[in-house]
């Protein structure tokens, strides 16, 4: 092939490339702009509980013994 | 006695050296040394560059269809199995959070893929030097640099351009190794003091349904639209679905821990093994060199100019150096948005806000992976 | 330009979509969900619904010989390696302790194997409705479903009845995680109140050396009388014996974590591979839904009534309700006898009684698979 | 092959199949029960033995710090 | 019916056996059994005892090309990928501390290597004995158990003799477990009362720096000389080097770990394969028990009488005692050194002075190997 | 081949096998002694340092929680 003609297909991949990727990125974001709004709201919040459970020295202790528990059985 | 001594001398390396293998034995110690001193990416780079020593080992055949990293890389390169586990494991590693808080700044991640395509452009336009000869597929596998992510470059470039892999993913991991020192002065001559300054709204907290939701619909839409995309972005959904589904916690954890620890293992000593004298010392790795780094600032220029169109149209609650995020390179490049943000205004964190942008690189750049699968492939 | 992007639209998903891979990615999306919102044996029926929805992708070929589900159906499940492994972890996670103590509940878990030999003659009988045409090695496939053991009925779908895995491990795994509403209404049909209060002695204590001695005893037995059932039970012993020796933590620690997560990943990511289109929207899957369903509750009912038995002979030291737990679904079954059994009397703790027959269910039905290997096979 | 001879078929399968787990899990009941007379019983309770080693804080303590010499060498 | 019955009677164990896999099976158990109750490397002992039994299993071919073992075999041991996996994790286990804080002892590694290539020329010398009949490759493959290093000797033999590969890695692992009981009698013999109660001054403090260089020197200098060892001198130093360059400690975990669990478990089940029956039971196995004895007996002795020599040498500030640590057999050689030194001198702590040779002794016997790999193979 | 052919060739590789250890792991020791006496010494040693980290108690309770934090999670 010539480099015009491969200059002009790298081109039309920018284009299509470029196309694509806004495509599909705008789509996702419209998709989960609606989605938010139809989730009901949680009432606890899931990160920060996690994080919390790691301080609270009571779950890690049964924790602990859970797993000993499980390790030796 | 003689007989024997000959036959051991002619098997020696000493004996049996190239010039091209024992420069290419300098390039692993130097990935190497780059790794361990500097901090290079090590968990990719060490494993390379030590494939690319041993590939280099004459006698040996290490690299060859019988030895080891010919073995691996038959099993896990050539198939694309490593990359794919690699990207589940990030999936399952990713917090998808900060994006789903604010999705409207995916689209920073989208723009910045145009460093990919521009380099596409590039490297085709390299063909008019003399002594370089680019294919379509080697253009493409080249500009995934572009792209930041180390895994999808390897998919890709395996799929494309196994000649040119080994430079492919020196360059992709090096340059990622290298975001904190590339983006700092884009971001400077393209941003003015007050933009840099700008403070953003606390992100909002999104809910477990939302998070596991996302892996779901995402792939929902590529496979839509884009079924080329869908290994890589699959297993990346998939990844992320083990880990926010909150019931297959031991799966998510050995997805992200043993699994990919594994994988990368292999991985990188597969691709070392592309390290080849014949194919890295030529004046193509250099054209890959230079349009890899062009391909990064072309893109976090990409992300910064659309963060400073956003900053516009939102009233200015967006800091357009998140934009320099969208390239991906998770997470270096989130952090380094923040380091210049704290440099404009110590009060000013904005790593949970590159995050999200951050992480739609990372999609970003799978979506135009599979449109040059789908095209070029 | 115009070509490119009609080359784009012909390979987009909607442009490719046939009906049948729509309804498979329906389905795919329902088992997830039901994995996640209802529990239902989440471990494997993520990875097979994902698995479901990645294989029915148009273009991307992902189940193809070359994608990545297709590469690892070949490599693990086509040559049985992953049930294999599987079942090692099993045998290194389980406990033969109670089995030990009381070695005549093992009856119990005899009995209720009958599930698979009656749904076997069932499958043979369905040939009479039209549109249905079941061959032995599929019938024997199916009726595999009825050891509730998913691994054992993995292994043998793989070996008998490739086209028919997909719909036999989502049954296996359904009815697995339906035993919770499936057991007990034939428990209370089957048993008296006064049977379902009986109280049963404490278990006495096993020593370490006959806990060794037993996967070398149970694989001695198989190698004797059955050896086709040695791939199955010697795993399973062989696990086993990584526990008990106490000498191999590290190997034992390692095949009930780090390996079996890994292999479960690939295994039901492989097994959802086959939920291809044509093969599983027929009247066939309906066919192996209904007669799993049967084969459940013929093994439940027959382990019950064998319970029946011994309830008579050991004169009321024995509890009826713990035979439900010889079909195995480790140990799922044997929690069920225990809350039955809460219900009639809340003194009434079977949990460590049913788990020797619910144990001895896994062995009973790796000896029923050896079975229907060795002669369909 | 004809409906009524793989009906005959399954129903000898169905035969053989049970009676080759009955034979199998009867024998090893009994081979069980034998190797339970002849090993002679433990003076320690080793699974009880296990249960304590959880709740023995020193042990816990010493295990921990060798897993994470381990890890740290 | 009757059909059925014959043909399951026709499958039964006892129809089928041979008298060579009775044989085979009891000494599966008992290599089980010494691995549990003897404590002998039950991590590998174990898994070949029980690879062993699952191999010699009449009708169900587990050890057959279709078989699980059969399977893991092919993948494994025929391609040399998990020795080499093992001992990349060897590598990440190791501490060459000792070994850099005083490097002259390496000779003491050295020395010990005579048994590999004494033991060459004895099993050629058995030829003269009616029976038995040992190619050069069969020699140079039984000689390397010698090395008392396990996965050097299993690479070595599935390259030169995969015939004897049982039988050789028996003995190897038998004889490493033996050290106890092997070496202190020559131990006695050899040193006098004085020479063993001589005191060894306390080691220098190594570097971070030397620490990592090593690796990258021991791989130079190997690929240099003999890089028909850099296969296995390569793997070490990968292992070693992700250990000691400090910055990739998931990988340096996971290779010290999980991974080489998992190969462990596949390793020791693909050499019990080759427990055949009609390989294992011959003379040539007698054969190789013997000169695996002679093997070590005169490695040990090699290293002691290097031992001897530098005592003199060094004005008696080496203790002859670490040179039978020479052998490899890590660390259980450099316990034995200690334990004799305790008992000749209360206050003498040995054990890490003898560390040093004990590591050079596995890179004395790769070096070994790789000679035989390089002039026989 | 003859068995004093073969002989001839073991005793053979008995001197070049033992020459080619001997020289790779002299070349060692020469070379390590010359890398130590370049090499800085180190004003913290290390390995003590990891020796330290194991008995300070508080660091490793730490990361036992983490550690089984992260084995529970
Ligand atoms: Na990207
Ligand atoms: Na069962
Ligand atoms: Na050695």
């Amino acid at each position: 092939m010539e480099i015009e003609q491969l200059l002009m297909q790298s081109l039309q991949l920018l284009g299509l490339g470029m196309g694509a990727v806004f495509i599909i990125l705008v789509l996702l974001i419209v998709i989960i702009s609606i989605v938010s709004k139809i989730v009901p709201e949680e009432v606890t919040p899931p990160p920060g509980m996690i994080q919390t459970s790691v301080d609270n020295n009571h779950i890690v202790a049964i924790s602990a013994a859970l797993h000993q528990y499980r390790k030796n059985r | 006695m003689e007989q024997g001594l000959l036959q051991l001398w002619a098997s020696t390396g000493l004996y049996n050296f190239t010039f091209g293998q024992v420069a290419m034995i300098v390039v692993g110690g130097l990935l190497i040394f780059l790794a361990i001193h500097k901090g290079f990416e090590p968990l990719l780079l060490i494993p390379i560059g030590f494939g690319g020593i041993l590939a280099n080992i004459p006698v040996a055949a290490i690299a060859g269809p019988d030895g080891l990293l010919g073995i691996l890389y038959q099993a896990g390169i050539e198939t694309g199995v490593f990359p794919l586990l690699i990207f589940m494991g990030v999936g399952a590693m990713t917090d998808f959070g900060p994006l789903l808080a604010r999705p409207s700044l995916m689209i920073l991640g989208a723009a910045a893929q145009f460093g990919i395509f521009f380099t596409l452009f590039g490297a085709i336009a390299m063909n008019l030097i003399p002594g370089i000869e680019f294919s379509m597929a080697d253009a493409a596998a080249i500009a995934i640099i572009g792209g930041a992510d180390g895994p999808t470059a390897i998919y890709v470039g395996s799929r494309l351009a196994p000649d040119l892999l080994g430079a492919i993913a020196v360059a992709a991991y090096s340059y990622m190794a290298l975001v904190p020192i590339i983006q700092p002065p884009i971001m400077k001559l393209l941003t003015t003091e007050e933009e840099r300054k700008t403070k953003m709204t606390q992100l909002r907290k999104v809910s477990k349904l939302e998070r596991i939701l996302f892996p779901l619909i995402l792939l929902l839409v590529t496979l839509l639209l884009l079924p080329s995309a869908t290994p890589l972005v699959g297993m990346l959904c998939f990844g992320n679905l083990l880990k926010e589904s909150g019931v297959v916690d031991r799966l998510s954890n050995t997805a992200q821990n043993e699994l990919i620890n594994i994988v990368t293992i292999f991985l990188g000593l597969s691709v070392g093994s592309k390290l080849a004298a014949d194919k890295f010392l030529s004046a193509e790795t250099l054209g890959i060199l230079l349009l890899g780094m062009v391909a990064f600032s072309i893109g976090t220029a990409a992300g910064l100019i659309m963060g400073k169109i956003m900053y516009r149209i939102t009233g200015k609650s967006v800091n357009p150096l998140i934009g320099a995020a969208g390239v991906s390179a998770v997470p270096m490049a989130a952090r380094v948005a923040n380091k210049i943000g704290l440099q404009a205004n110590p009060q000013n964190f904005l790593l949970m806000h590159a995050m999200g942008p951050n992480v739609a690189g990372v999609i970003g750049s799978a979506v135009a992976a599979g449109v040059l699968l789908a095209i070029v492939g």
